[in-house]
Order: C-alpha cells, then structure tokens, then sequence
C-alpha cells in the first residue's frame, strides 16, 4: 500500500479522499492555493502545502510544483480528485514519469477517452451504440449537409475538441445548419485552435444516465449499477440519484456490459464512469467516458455499500477488486443535491463569501459530504460546489422525504445557495413521478426558477424576530455605559460593521 | 414600541411590550404571546410564538437586517413608529431607501445595459459582470426608473457593491 | 395517520422522534423542562410546551401534565422516546384512555413483560429458555439454598422489583448466600417496598445480545436480526453493533424464532427488543422485553434498511408491516457509540456543562443523532448520553475504521465526553477480535480506563498552541488603547470570564 | 519570547518570535517552522508545524489554558521566563498552583474520605459527590500531601468549584 497519498484537490473532494486515506491508515498531505489557506481541507490534513497564488492556474494546475510537493513531502501516489488535473492525460504521464502512481487510470486510458473522436471511434469499435454522426470541418458545409441529413434533424452542432457542452447548438432543419456549422467552427477555432465540428442526432429530451465502472490490473471489470444525472444547468449536473426509475434490471444488465466493454477497450483500470443519453425507447447512445471519480460518487456508494474512492486507492495499489459482479446488489434509493454558491433564482449566477452560520443535517439516511464549515472562505476563483447533501432510503419516495427534511435542517448564511432551488424540485411534479430529462429545468420552469412564496406564518415569524432584534438591541443600548468593556453593543458593532467582521473580531 | 417590518416587499407592522417574563407582540394587530430563548447579545435565538417554535438567526447588513428561518433568509428593514412618521411626512418610499442592484459576488463589471432615465421593470437585466469563469447578467430587483448608475465598466467591484439604484414608478 | 404527534421526551431521542414526523409529513409537539428551554429538541419542534421544573418528577415524568398538553396542542398521539415514561404501564394506559394512541405496545403488554415474574413464566410458557432461578423471599434462607443449589454456583441474587440491575450481587458459592440475600432484600425492601429476591444461574462471562422484533395489528410479527450490546458499564450499554461476531445464520434464525414466539405470548404490538444472554457454548437465555425503542436501534436501521420510528408509528396509527420475514437481510456491519457526558478514566462520573465549541464527523459511511450544538447546556438532572455515533461499512473492519476515524473528527468543549474511551475501545485488542462478553471493561481494563498517553508531537503541538495563544494575545494587548470598543482584548477579557460566559456573551 | 508551558505534568519550552510573515518557534531547542491562520481574537487558529497541519481552539479556564487538538484536550499552563524566574526564586511548584481537585460536574458533597495533612496518592478517593442520581467519588489528581479542604458535607457545589488542594510531596 502507499507510503503516503498527495491530494491534488481542494473542497469537500479532498475531505473525501483524506477520510479513505484516514480508513485505510494512510498518511495525507493536501495542497493549497493563497485563497484556501485556511479552508477546511487544509485543516483536516495530516500535512498541507502552499502552491501559489489564487488563480488556478497558478496552483491547482501547476502540474510540476505540484509533483515538487509530493517529493518534498515523501508521498508515493497522487490522489487528483476531480475537476482541475484529474483527467488531464499529461498530468498523469507527468507522476507516472516521475515514478509516483497516479490514483486512476493509465495517462493512455485517459489520453484516448478524452478525445471525442477516438472515444467514439473505439466505441464502435466494441459495439456500443453511439449517437449517429460525425466530424467535419467547417468550412465544408456540403459534407455537412450531407451528414446531418443522415442522422436525421434536429442535429446537434459542437467542438470537436473541448467539452462541456462548449459552442454546443441544436439546429431544427437543413436551413439552421450553415450558420451553427460557422458559428461553432468560429467558438472551436478560437478556443481551441481547432475549427472541426461534430455533427450528431439530437436525441430529444434524453435522459443522462451513467453507469458506474470498476476495472483492476488484473482483467477483472464490474458494473456498479447506473446513475441518473438528469437535472441539468449549463450542462452541470444539479441533482443526482440512483437508481434510476427509468431503468429495469434487463436494461440495467445490457448498459452495464456495454460499458464494461467500453472501456475494457480502451485499457481502462480503475473506477471510471460510462455517460449515455437514454430516449423514450430506452435505446441508449455512448456519451463519454469520464476517466475519474465522479462528484455525484455518493449515490453509488450507498445502493451498493462499495467505498469507491477506498477502491480507487486499493486499484491504484495493485489489488484485486474486492468484489465480483454477482457481489454487486442495487439496494434501496439514493439521492444527491448538490449545494453550490449559486443564485438559482436568477439564471444561477455564481455567488462568493464567507460562512456566517452554518448547520449541517444530520440523522438517519443522511450523509453530508462538505468542503466548508462555519468561518470558510468562499472564494470566487473555483467551482461554486460547496457541499453535497445525500439521502438514502428504502425506496425513492422515502429518499425524497429525507432530502426535503435535510434540506429544511440546512443552514447557510453569508451568500446565496440553490438550498431552495433544491426544495423546489424536490415538490415538482415532474421530479417527484420521476419524469425526468436533460430539459427538465427549462420544462419546468419555463419562467426561470421561482421560488414559492414564504407563507404568511413564516414571513410574520420573520418580522416579529428582526423586530425583536431591534426592540432587545435598543433596550440594552440604553443600558450600556459609554466606556463599559463587558457589556458594549455588540449585535449593534456587528450592525455598523460589514458581515465579515463577525466572523474575523468575533467567532469566539 | 411599534414597528413596521418591510419583509419580502410587503409591510407588517410588529408591536412589542415588555411584560417582565416574555413579550406581548402584536402583529398586524392580532394578539401572539411571544418567549425569546437567547442572550440579546448573540445573533441566534429561538423564538416562541404561540408555542410555535422558530430557530432565528438575525445578522445585519448594511442598515437592514438578514434573517435566517427554517433555511429561507428574509431581508428586512425595520423602522420604529417615530422614523415611520418622518418618512410619511417627507413621502418616501418604505424600507428607507430606493431599490438597488447590488453585485452578488465579486466580479469584473464587463457591460452596462442600461442607462440613467431609463424605465425597467424588475428581472430586466442591467449589468453584466464576470465572475468565476462566466459573464453573468444581473438583473433589476424592482420596477422603476434607474437613477444612478455606480458601475463602470473594466472595474471590478466587490461582493455587496451597490451597480445601480432605481427610483420607483410614481 | 395521526394528525398530530406529542414526544413526551428530550435529546437526541426527541429529535429522532421529530425527524421521523417530519418524513411522515406528520406535525409535532416536544414539551421541555425550564432547564431545557433552550434545547436542540425545542428548536427543532413544530411546537413545544415548557412542562414544569428542571426535575424530572416534576417534569418528563408527570403524565397528567402531558396528557394536559397533548390535548391542549391537539395531538392524537403520544411518542414515549425510551427512558422516563416509555415503559410505564400506567402511563400508556393514562394515554390510551385518554382517548389518544401511546405509540408502543398496548399498556397490558408493558405491564406483563415489566413484571420480571410474569415475563419469565410467559417465556417458560412459549417455550423460551430462561436462566436457571427462581424467587424466595429474603428472610427464606433455607429455600433459597436449595434453590441456588438447584442452579449450580456462581449464582446472582437480585430484587424481584425494580431493574436495570440495582442490587445484584454475584454469589460465588454457598458461604456468601446468606448475607447476600439478606442485602439484596434489604435495598429491594427500602428501594421497592418488596423484599422479594430472584436467584438464578449466573452466566459467566457472557454476551449480551438482543433480537429486535415488530408486529403489527394483524398478527404479523418479524424479527429484525440482533444486537450484541455486551459492552457495559453499571449495567449501561456504551457500544453496540449489528450483526454480532459470535451469531451465524442459523443461531439468529434460532433466537429470532424465539423472541417471535416470547412476544407473541404477551400479546405484544409494536416494536421491541428480546435480550438474551449467550454463554460461550451459544446456548442462550431470556433475559426481558424491552417494550419500547432502544436507544441502539439505528444500528439495525442501517444493517436492514429499515426506518425503526418510521415503523413504530405506522404500526401505532393501524397500519400493516411494511416488510414481511423474507425481506429482512442484513448487509454490512454498524457500530454505535453512545457518546456520554462522562469522565471514562474516572471511574465513568457524569459530568455536566455548556457546550463551548462543538463538531460534528460527517461523510461516507457516517451518522451522528445528536441533541446538542453549539451553545447547548447539558444539565445535571438527566441522563448523560448527549449523542450517538453510529458508522456504517461493508464490514465490521470497515465500520471499526470508520468508527475511529469520526472519533477523532468529533470536536466537543465544555464537559468532559467518553469519546477518548470509545477511541480506547475501537482500539482494544479484544474489541477488534470480537471476543465481547459483559465483563468487557473489568477483562480489558482492570486497572480502570486509562487513556493512551499523548505522543510527543501532540503534547508539542499543544504547547506550541497554547505559547502562541499567550503570545498573540499579549501583542494585541499592547497595541489596543485603554477605552476602544472594536478591538478589546477579547480573548483576554474571555481568560477573566468563566467558560461559560463565552458564549452567554458573544456567540455571534 | 520564551515561555513554559506545563502540559500532562511535563514541561514543554516554547520560543516564540514573530518575523513578519509567520513565527520562529522553538520548542525544546528545536527549531520549528510555524504558521498560524486565524485572527489572534478567535479560539480558533489552524496551525501550521513545519507544513503538518494542527486545528487547534484555546480556552481560558481559572487561569490555565485548554486547548483542543484532533479531539484531545490538553490542559496547558503557560508562564513566560520572566514568571518562571519569580517562581523559581520563590521555590514554588511548577504549573505557578498546587494540586487541586475539582467538582467535575455540579452535586451535592455527601463525604469527605479524607483529612488535611494526610498522605494521598493520585487516584486515592478524597470526596463523595452526588449527582445526576448517582454517588462519585472523586479522586486525588496528584502524590501528595491534603494541604485544605474547602468542601464540606452536604453542601452544594458548582462545577469546577475546588473541593481539596495538595501539595506536592517534598
């Protein structure tokens, strides 16, 4: 096993992997940027090093200083989580060349999943279906045609390189295509330098489902069941579950193997991630295979009761998976919401601050997997994920019921969360039935999402307690001395002073 | 002591007396019998009502104050029945002051979209800012007619900062 | 299902009663003492009626008081919560002819299995194998003689009244019976106003375990697999796990067929837990009916899915079970610590206090039901457990590891807490290997608990902490003037102040 | 500026000294790289020992410190030399107290076991409190010799209240 595991993360990913670390006995050392010196991260880590400044690409990407930090520190492996380098192919060639293991597949696996066009190329390859389309450069617009017609409109025009949903557009018929084939070339070309689009059947209101893999060094692969990761914004996933309703074990049996086979065929060793769009049919199409542990790890973890990212460490170590596909058991109903920065209610505009209060729920069926406590820091330079709120439950219904009562015990205050955001789906139709797809925001809240009006119950609760405040606030002013070190106003400092300065004159 | 609450856009008027154990508090009139748990000096307390219980958490900010109640946040502006009366005699506004559009994060101001004089209504955009990785449109919080605008584009503002004010319809 | 549910209890107990309620969409009402005015069980209520004096005999105890108030806030129900009222006969029948449901068995069952005569004969009756003994009266010596002769020594001697073993003694062998009965009697007489004492076989060394029941108004009835619960101090359980090391599948068929068929016997409803004692051979002996909840349930709720409360009040509310025998399967392993306001290394004495800065563990495989947080008292008056600590994983080296590794995320301040005991625990030998028995402590600790020593980094680092608290804060010091309310030493001012006034003063 | 500071009943010398950005620190003689995160007038500060990362939070209690690390307690005394030299000179005990045996919990004192000037070892049982039901005995934290007993029978006690002091054997 490893000597000692550098986490090449921040936030409640590397919480996560320093409490494997902590289960398996081994030493963690984390890393941080100037803007994370005193995140929580840093603070649960048994040792923790600077590696620059804020802006990522001056810490969390600098791929040499921070192989540098993982010598220094006589760590063996490197934990890269996700996001930032976890699925850089060349970050993970780097710590294989400079004789450290990389906790995840091989730098090829990663290399040639990572490019959309040998992903699908070997997919076909191994059988599984793809979505009907292919590149072109953009400037042949004839070839276009000609392809798009094939696949049959609506056709969905992106990058070839990049991801994320990057300069992606729908086109309805023949006569939207040459100003999306422009357009897109235009976005790839100056982006990435590279102006071929792909064009491909748009699969109408799919669902985004996942199968999640796990494959050792010595040819043994398993399927751990599917995710359903749905519920979409800007093409990030908002909330996550498993199983999913929409999923039988006859489909659940041919999408695992597919994916297995998937990725077998491209040398695959560790826990990796299958993504299919699934239409109305229950015919699914390869997606992309996401060469690393995925956020929404959680769902997973509980249905089948496999500790992913403790198997990740023991692949990477050169054991044999600890289980075999008969072993693997789908068991009751697990749901994720992911608690991000972000304004819901106003097109999910990115919000950044420090923690005034924060409560986290508890009690059964309830698992919190958080990055911040009452104090941090949210800064404005990462990911606006700052938590993620699990539920399990027997079945979807009792999983749902715990999320909204975790959702109510939640409380975040010092900047904005999709908190409500999240309520509000949990009492949607739509979600509740399970009638679910990539669309299911904008099918929902056509509007934007609104959140409901408080009640008239808690809207006076709330005017009586601010005017509560004010009344015992003035009572104790009058009685305050002018030069009285015990008893100064303090609620009335904090009032004259900004929100932040609670935190920094007074969390005692 | 009366109060009248600006909560949510809408007015609720709160009146407190001290009665030695607890409170008497009337809201909007109606009689409720009210237990605050909690020194006055921390911004937690629990809040009896009717043997109702309420878990609150009141910060202040920037002159108003945030309430956290079962998960939700109300921003509030509290005046006393005295500052009510100067306001009414001078015709101002309730809540004290005019709707502003303050930036939600810390950004780079990239766009105006507007500008002063113009009429808007509430959830038009009126600045765009870009903040982690994205540019974000930010949005008028009211209807009115903007009356300053506090941003200028290629600066970037803090989290907080005041874009643009809107002066409300007549 | 109940329009309204009263929890006539307190602490985390309360709350889980709550959180149940709130996934059932049911409203609830907690009561509280005046010492309790401010507890996490108030805050987390609908409703809460304060019920008189920090005593519990003039509070949690007072049935009227609460029936009084369960009719006043409307409620058609009343959850006992385990301790005070909770297996009181007269107070469910108070409840049920009150004309409201008292959420356990109906009042006749709680009085038979309280009775620890009738319970035994019932048992006998269905056929329950019971302990060798019987009672005499303490001034029949002769009969007591042939009786412990009968049983084979070492025999215990016991009070036929009362329970949770207040004067028990260990006889080992002829010469020391008299004098024990007659002091055994004597307490029973002054305690109970019964002088009767119950002599039976005493089962060396052997294990506690408990088989965990529910039967519904139908005549169903299943049993939930066990519980060993076998370490204890004064008689009090502090850790317990499901499944237990020491019972195969056929061992759990047997009990559980057993305590089916125990339960059954006294017409019982409802949930409840069978104990049994297990001597080294596996033959088991009836111990009693636990007619309530146990405080140990969540580790069955996560071993077989099953929401205990949840079940609890379906079945009270008329509803049929919501599983039948064939769907029980236990999967994985849980371990519970009973996290206790107690001085382990001092003999187990309770401590009391303000809880100054407090943090829960949270993550995979984790649950805390806790009934304090920040700024919670933890008054004298009531029992001493103030949270549970239950981790969950694939197997029981895993949910151990998981154990230790929450231990020491868990931050309490303010009293002293047996989580360094439960970190001895988890660390013991014995423990690991699962060789358990009821003398757990006196075998592995018989010098008494005596905490590890701190290594030499620790004790630095604590140093190096405490030099630099002393350091900063006498920097700051000179540089604050004599009368400047934002920035008063207030670390200093808190050094002058007792503990407690920290928070009274300046927990924003 | 070095200090002493008495943790577990062993002696720790801690050198501080501030260079602008972080701390030198000595402890025992050896050289530490020290970096602490937090504001000086919060209990809590995340320390930073030669990159090994301490979450530590200090509380003032009747004088001593305690502080808080991966779920340990530590009750430290800190004395800077100027202190330790006074103490040294006057021949007094290190820790700057004697012994004392506290009321871990709030009770009422129902036995004294012991009588002042008797020899106890630590550990020995001194005092019987009653509380939460149950009777406990207290037992002596230190070797040495019953220099007062403040408790008396049947009185009530707060928690922390000093029921015995010690002193140390000679």
């Amino acid at each position: 096993m490893f000597r000692k595991i550098l986490i090449a993360n921040r936030g409640e990913i590397a919480i996560r992997v320093i409490r494997a670390c902590r289960l398996m006995g081994i030493p963690n050392v984390a890393v941080y940027s100037d803007a994370d010196r005193a995140a929580l991260h840093v603070r649960m880590a048994d040792q923790a090093y600077n590696i620059g400044p804020a802006a990522p690409t001056q810490s969390y990407l600098v791929m040499d200083k921070i192989i540098e930090v993982a010598h220094k520190a006589g760590a063996d492996a490197i934990h890269p989580g996700y996001g930032f380098l976890a699925e850089n192919w060349q970050f993970a060639r780097k710590v294989e060349q400079a004789g450290l293991t990389f906790i995840g597949p091989p730098s090829e696996s990663i290399r040639v999943l990572g490019d959309k066009l040998e992903a699908r190329k070997l997919a076909v390859a191994a059988r599984v279906p793809v979505v009907p389309g292919g590149p072109v450069n953009a400037s042949e617009l004839k070839k276009a045609e000609v392809l798009a017609e094939e696949c049959g409109y609506p056709v969905l025009v992106k990058a070839v390189a990049g991801g994320g949903g990057k300069g992606m557009r729908v086109v309805e018929s023949a006569a939207g295509l040459e100003k999306a084939v422009a357009s897109s070339g235009n976005e790839a070309r100056s982006a990435f330098g590279d102006d071929r689009v792909f064009i491909e059947k748009c699969i109408v209101r799919p669902r985004h489902i996942e199968i999640q893999v796990a494959c050792d060094n010595f040819g043994n692969a398993v399927y751990l069941g599917e995710r359903e990761c749905s519920i979409q914004r800007r093409h990030q996933k908002l909330v996550e579950e498993a199983p999913s309703v929409f999923v039988d074990q006859d489909l659940r049996a041919r999408m695992g193997k597919v994916a297995v086979e998937a990725v077998k065929a491209a040398g695959y060793v560790n826990v990796g991630t299958v993504e299919f769009l699934v239409d109305a049919n229950k015919d699914f199409y390869f997606l992309e295979v996401n060469t690393r542990l995925q956020v929404e790890h959680p769902v997973t973890e509980l249905v089948t009761g496999i500790d992913l990212v403790h198997e990740q460490i023991a692949i990477a170590a050169g054991e044999r998976l600890s289980f075999t596909q008969d072993d693997i058991k789908i068991q009751g109903h697990a749901i994720e919401c992911r608690i991000c920065a972000e304004d819901a209610s106003n097109n999910f505009i990115p919000s950044a601050g420090t923690v005034l209060s924060y409560a986290e729920p508890s009690g059964p069926g309830v698992r919190v997997d958080s990055g911040i406590k009452e104090g941090s820091e949210v800064p404005p330079y990462y990911d606006s994920l700052v938590a993620k709120l699990i539920t399990y439950g027997a079945d979807r219904g009792s999983a749902i019921k715990r999320m909204k009562q975790a959702l109510a015990e939640y409380r975040v205050a010092g900047f904005v969360t999709n908190l409500p955001f999240h309520n509000l789906v949990m009492d949607t139709d739509a979600f509740v039935k399970g009638d679910l797809s990539t669309s299911f925001i904008q099918d929902n809240y056509p509007d934007g999402v609104i959140h409901p009006e408080p009640t008239q119950d808690m809207l006076e609760a709330a005017a009586i307690a601010a005017a509560l405040a004010v009344y015992r606030e003035s009572k104790r002013m009058r009685q305050v001395g002018k030069c009285d070190n015990k008893s100064t106003g303090r609620w009335k400092q904090q009032g004259l002073l900004a929100g932040v300065e609670k935190l920094q004159g007074g969390s005692w | 002591m009366k109060y009248l609450v600006t909560i949510e856009g809408r007015e609720v008027a709160v009146e407190i007396a001290d009665n030695g154990e607890g409170y008497n508090v009337k809201v909007n009139g109606r009689s409720v019998e009210a237990e605050v748990v909690g020194n006055p000096s921390s911004t937690k307390a629990l809040l009896m009502l009717d043997n109702r219980s309420y878990d609150t958490e009141v910060f202040s900010s920037n002159g108003d104050l945030m309430v956290f109640l079962h998960g939700l946040e109300f921003d509030c502006n509290v005046e006393d029945e005295r500052l009510v009366a100067i306001r009414k005699v001078a015709g101002a506004a309730a809540g004290g002051h005019a709707p502003e559009l303050k930036a939600p994060m810390p950004g780079l101001v990239v766009k105006l979209l507007r500008q002063v004089g113009g009429q808007v209504r509430k959830g038009d955009p009126l600045v765009v800012v870009e903040a982690m990785k994205m540019e974000n449109e930010l949005k008028s919080p009211a209807d009115g007619t903007i009356k300053e605008i506090k941003a200028e584009t290629g600066k970037p503002v803090d989290k907080g900062t005041v874009l643009v004010t809107i002066s409300p319809p007549e």
